[in-house]
């Protein structure tokens, strides 16, 4: 692959994992937004779309709790994304592809925070010399010096060489494997809503999730008109709850 | 209610450019120094360390212990966590002014305060912000772009957007409300109203999720002498439309219930399986 | 125009504002009946229903709160309606012709509010000798004189010279302004229910609104269809506070 | 229950035929004379006139006072209004009959317990009758109307024929039941219920009928070279069906909210702005 | 009709009634069992099934509340079924015909009943000696070899000779006839749906009857669909209830 | 729970084996000896036999005025009346046990308990399982039998399985837990919960297949000269889709109301009303 678009993938992946601001990660390091951009660089943002936001539904419930990934959409996009857009690499292979990456990425963030428990340990020397510019450097330079070198050279690496490997894979690809990551990249998905279930689904509003579900089986309404109703219901029963609860005070 | 807080505002220390400033260092650092041993504690000294200079002025000796202090561990979702920063900072100011009295605030009733609130809050945030927030904008980021418009490149942004918003918030209120406020909030029922509303929109969105983006179904027919041939899916739909969908998620859920939340070797199990069913043709993609 | 449809007209108007009748004027006053009557008159039925319907749809929010009218829908109906029917005017020309007569109808009931005064203090004398035969025609028969010369005279003349003067304007009319009369048609509905929404929309029950919004947005229902799900919701509303309260009660 | 009303109506003066000439007359007269300064009191009067002639019979003195008094303003929805008829007819004959006993009801109870109800009472009628019945009828009117039924022309009629009935309900249950149940009823929450559900349903209507009859839409398109050009419809129904529908309904309640309800002078604004935006081409009409 | 074809039907309708096996009866008496059968044996599966569901519905809603039988489905759907196939009758006219069966098959229920009186009145003096076969005896051998006369000799003899005296009838059966039929078969269902409401059908949640109705009216789902959502409303409303209670007693 | 029950198990006298047994004849035989006079005697007499034979061991005349005393008349629903089976051999085997003692268990407790519940339970089971339960079931097989599917045939078996699975259930837990778990059980508003929540799901079912499956229609038209034709369904239409099928569920539902539920006579009389209107063109069957 072009040297120039390899850089641009490991740049791109260094700002979707640099953590600079609380909760943009999930922005700049969306597959979504990954296939926006390198849609645009080849020219076919559909695509890059569509592979993104499948990608990005694969790891849609992930939460961070205690600072643990769990696995990392962002590796998993700008591996499988350039590639696939390279290679002219269906949907769904492409997904396929993507998810080893997804774990891989997890050792990187590892590493990440091994490395910055150095840190911590220099800034509490600098506290007790009350060194503030130093403290600052410890919490926001020096790790995000580290996390330069530990994304970029691998994304720039794996892009550089990895869509020849690629293609010469997929000449020997034969349907059967196709139609599995086809399989794949349809049931994959439901991780990503089964994790959420986990932490928001308690029993009692659990038939919520199920009238979503048929409202869309159906009625055939889109995504939207779900969220819409959704949120009438949510607040319904907001309004509902605190009026009781005012009722019981009086 | 906002002119109220105004009025509290004037007769405090900090400014709303000196909130500013500690929020921005908090946002921009919370996770960039995430240590295994200590996780957000450099991030919250580093955030605080501006504004506690200009509260202990020149008294170095307290200066030096509260940067020292607000080192140790510490680990709360960063949004809603920010409540935490507003109220530190109101009992250092208090500490601060008093230092001398020997009512003083002691320092364990900061750091126990601390301690004691970034649990809880943790999970409040985790589940609002995290559970539910971020997947309802990114669900719909993800339906505009699988619908070709480049727009959904872009509302993924929408969530630090909301992220800043209500993370800046939580800590002006802190500051200005102070900790009885805030124990006070958590403890009515109010927090879980709003949690339980959100999980009902963010359980209605799965479900529609699910149903619009799992994509899985059988090919299977069976075909008899001089009959037309039984198609499998057929049936099942009659009996419910998306079943397999369903139970691709329950099926999921319940490995997670039982086995734990093993969530890479659970991606290489379905990889495998759909691998399988795939190849001999007893599931389809679509 | 015809002098017995001016006529007519006029008697419309007189009976649609008589208030004979408590509520009856929502009736016989209201723009879809016109459109029936006069929609027969000129044999065509179908488009005089839906002018009038479009123009009662502007004022179906309308309460008359302590007895003062907002706005006049019948005067706004009866001189847009033969006017549209006899020059072939559309829909939603006609009904950017009807709004500023829904104002001009103020003054009239304004008029007769005025001069009703007088019947009232005439009334105080006679039931001080018991004459309850002139107390009814203080009442009923003086008003209703009153209003009919009001209500007939101004309308009988509007409808007997407008059509022309109409006609002469539409001729000169450019097309940008009929899209902008369009627009003012498809919007003004949304005032009638905005004003139902000012009386009767408490926010703990303001999801239903978007409920029944939705409800048509995505899944195409017709509007019965709505009432009909909406009769059981508020049945079921209903039904739950009362079991609730006995249980508080006990 | 109606067996239980059908007993108490035997011990009284005014039978069923009274009680419908009266309801006939105040129904025909309501708003007929309404002035200014005393609203429905000359209506009520009138309705009152004949069945207080029977209550009072010969004693003239008593019946005159009785024509004064309710000739004082009075104003309330004439429906569920007519409940208050009802009573005060009940309080007349009741200090008709004592008219000597030093226990007899004085003039200030009938008009206290007139002007008090009157107030809440209209809330209650305006909302049920005229914010919640009134437009369901002329909504399912119009509806039919607009698919060129001519019983859309008829259908408006149920209106009145439901004011008569419900009506003459009030005023009969008003006089045999009397002030103290009216007053009890009034206080049991059972009315709030009842407006409760009628506001649920008519929110409801309401809903369905701006997703229905407001008809706005945007052509805007933005053209690019070598690319499909950009609907902005297309991008906002993607986003939310109706979704200007809906931004004018809430234009125009928060104007009315913030700006008070001049409702002609917010309907000139409409024309203006309609006029403008359809002129270039920003808005259509559909 | 084939002897074979007449006594499997007999066997059948005793199988049906035998009610050895609680509520089995409601599975193998069912008439869509019958149709299944009938339909293989005459190779008409679909229609065997569509004529047998259609009597099912009829029935859906009889309770045999203390033991009563209020009309008997598997008479019905024995006696209409085999004859409908065998004549190629169409299905309205094959319920018209079902329906006095559904009567008749009572007094065959009654006779049985009375009958058992006796068995009861053995029992006892087993009883008093202990004789626990013959107890079993009494409550199962012969009220089954009673009911197995009951049941196949009527059932042998109507479908061995009811197929031509029925063709011998339609030929003459005039379209208006056919119609009135057709309508009948229309309208029955509902009274097997009034039934369930007559048990079920508290005041405070009829308006889930409205629901679910409307729901398939207006958005054409099928009933699976309503079932699916009926069921979440109906874990919603339980949950909540529960969750009150325990509100209640803390 | 379940392993909490297994610890009581071991301390009784009847196995799962012999609950079984014991099962299995009553679910074979409930409804097999059914008389007008004694309805479920002798089945409850011959499903207990062989379990109190265990319990009375050789105390024949303990026995012999056991079985006598299950004879007498009983009548319950037969799946969740399985409980009073449970509670009463449970009964049975603590009188076995005490059957010198002074406080051992009396006939009348065992009648008393037995005729006190089954009236009550009966009244459950019909509504859950009978009313519920089982029209669900059916209309599932019946919807898709309309569809031509075979599966159809074969649904209706998952009733018995149900009931097989439920019983057996009670019985064991009737058993184990005793007369006072389910006094107590039946007495807080659990049962009415669930009575009421699947009542829920059986109207919603109802509403859904009176929607589906009533299938009734006017061919009525009016034409005028030079006017299209009034078809009449086309303005039913317009009010409210299905009026006609909700008419007919209302109609019978009413007259079950006023004149009782003559199941029969009704049949009779929608038979005559369907051959007249169908005949006149007045009503169509589709
Ligand atoms: O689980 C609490 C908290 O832990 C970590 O510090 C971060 O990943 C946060 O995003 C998370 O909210
Ligand atoms: O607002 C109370 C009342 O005021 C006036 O008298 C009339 O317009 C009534 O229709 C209205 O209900
Ligand atoms: O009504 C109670 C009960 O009565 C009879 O014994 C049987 O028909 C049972 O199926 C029914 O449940």
């Amino acid at each position: 692959m072009n040297l120039l678009v390899a850089a641009l993938c490991g740049i791109l992946y260094f700002i979707g994992t640099s953590r600079l601001g609380y909760g943009l990660s999930q922005a700049t390091g969306s597959p979504i937004f990954y296939g926006l951009i390198l849609g645009l660089v080849y020219g076919e943002v559909e695509k890059g779309l569509i592979i993104g936001a499948t990608i990005q539904l694969i790891y849609i419930g992930i939460i961070f709790t205690g600072g643990n990934m769990p696995a990392d959409q962002s590796l998993a996009g700008i591996i499988a994304i350039p590639i696939a857009l390279q290679t002219g690499m269906n949907v769904e292979v492409a997904v396929g592809l993507a998810v080893p990456f997804g774990i891989l990425g997890i050792f990187i963030d590892q590493l990440r925070r091994i490395t910055n428990s150095y840190w911590v340990s220099k800034a509490e020397k600098y506290a007790q010399v009350m060194d503030t510019r130093k403290i600052f450097h410890c919490a926001i330079t020096y790790p995000t010096i580290t996390i330069f070198l530990l994304t970029f050279t691998p994304v720039f690496v794996i892009t550089l060489f990895g869509a020849n490997a690629v293609t010469s894979i997929m000449n020997i690809l034969p349907q059967g494997i196709i139609d599995g990551f086809s399989v794949a990249g349809g049931i994959l998905p439901a991780l990503g809503f089964a994790i959420i279930i986990m932490v928001i689904g308690k029993r009692e509003i659990m038939p919520y999730f199920f009238i979503g579900f048929f409202l869309v089986a159906y009625l055939k309404v889109d995504v939207m008109a779900a969220a819409a109703f959704g949120f009438c219901v949510a607040a319904l029963t907001m309004f509902n709850s605190i009026k009781q609860k005012q009722k019981e005070v009086n | 209610m906002s002119s109220n807080l105004d009025e509290i505002q004037k007769q405090r220390e900090l400014t709303n450019r000196d909130l500013m400033k500690t929020y921005a260092r908090w946002y921009l650092s919370v996770e960039v120094s995430n240590s295994y041993e200590r996780l957000q504690a450099l991030a919250f000294c580093n955030a605080l360390s501006g504004s506690l200079k200009k509260l202990y002025k020149d008294d170095d000796q307290g200066y030096r212990e509260a940067l020292i202090r607000h080192l140790q561990f510490y680990n709360s979702e960063g949004t809603f966590g920010a409540v935490i920063h507003g109220v530190v900072l109101s009992m250092e100011e208090e500490k601060a002014k008093s230092k001398d009295s020997s009512d003083s605030l002691s320092e364990e009733v900061i750091t126990g305060f601390k301690t004691g609130l970034m649990g809880p809050i943790a999970g409040i945030g985790d589940t609002l912000i995290w559970g539910t927030l971020k997947p309802i904008i990114l669900a719909l980021a993800s339906s505009l772009a699988l619908s070709g418009l480049f727009i959904g490149g872009i509302v993924p942004f929408l969530f630090p957007l909301a992220v800043i918003l209500i993370g800046y918030g939580m800590m002006k209120s802190g500051y200005l409300l102070g900790k009885d406020s805030v124990t006070k909030l958590m403890k009515s029922g109010l927090i879980n109203n709003l949690i339980n509303s959100a999980s009902i929109l963010g359980l209605f969105m799965m479900g529609a999720l699910s149903s619009t983006y799992i994509k899985v179904s059988t090919p299977l027919e069976f075909s008899f002498k001089n009959a037309e041939p039984i198609v499998i899916q057929d049936i099942l739909d009659q009996i419910l439309v998306g079943i397999l969908p369903l139970a691709a998620v329950f099926g999921i859920y319940f490995y997670f219930k039982l086995r734990g939340q093993y969530y890479n070797r659970l991606i290489m199990w379905l990889i495998v399986i759909s691998l399988i069913t795939g190849f001999f043709g007893i599931l389809q993609g679509s």
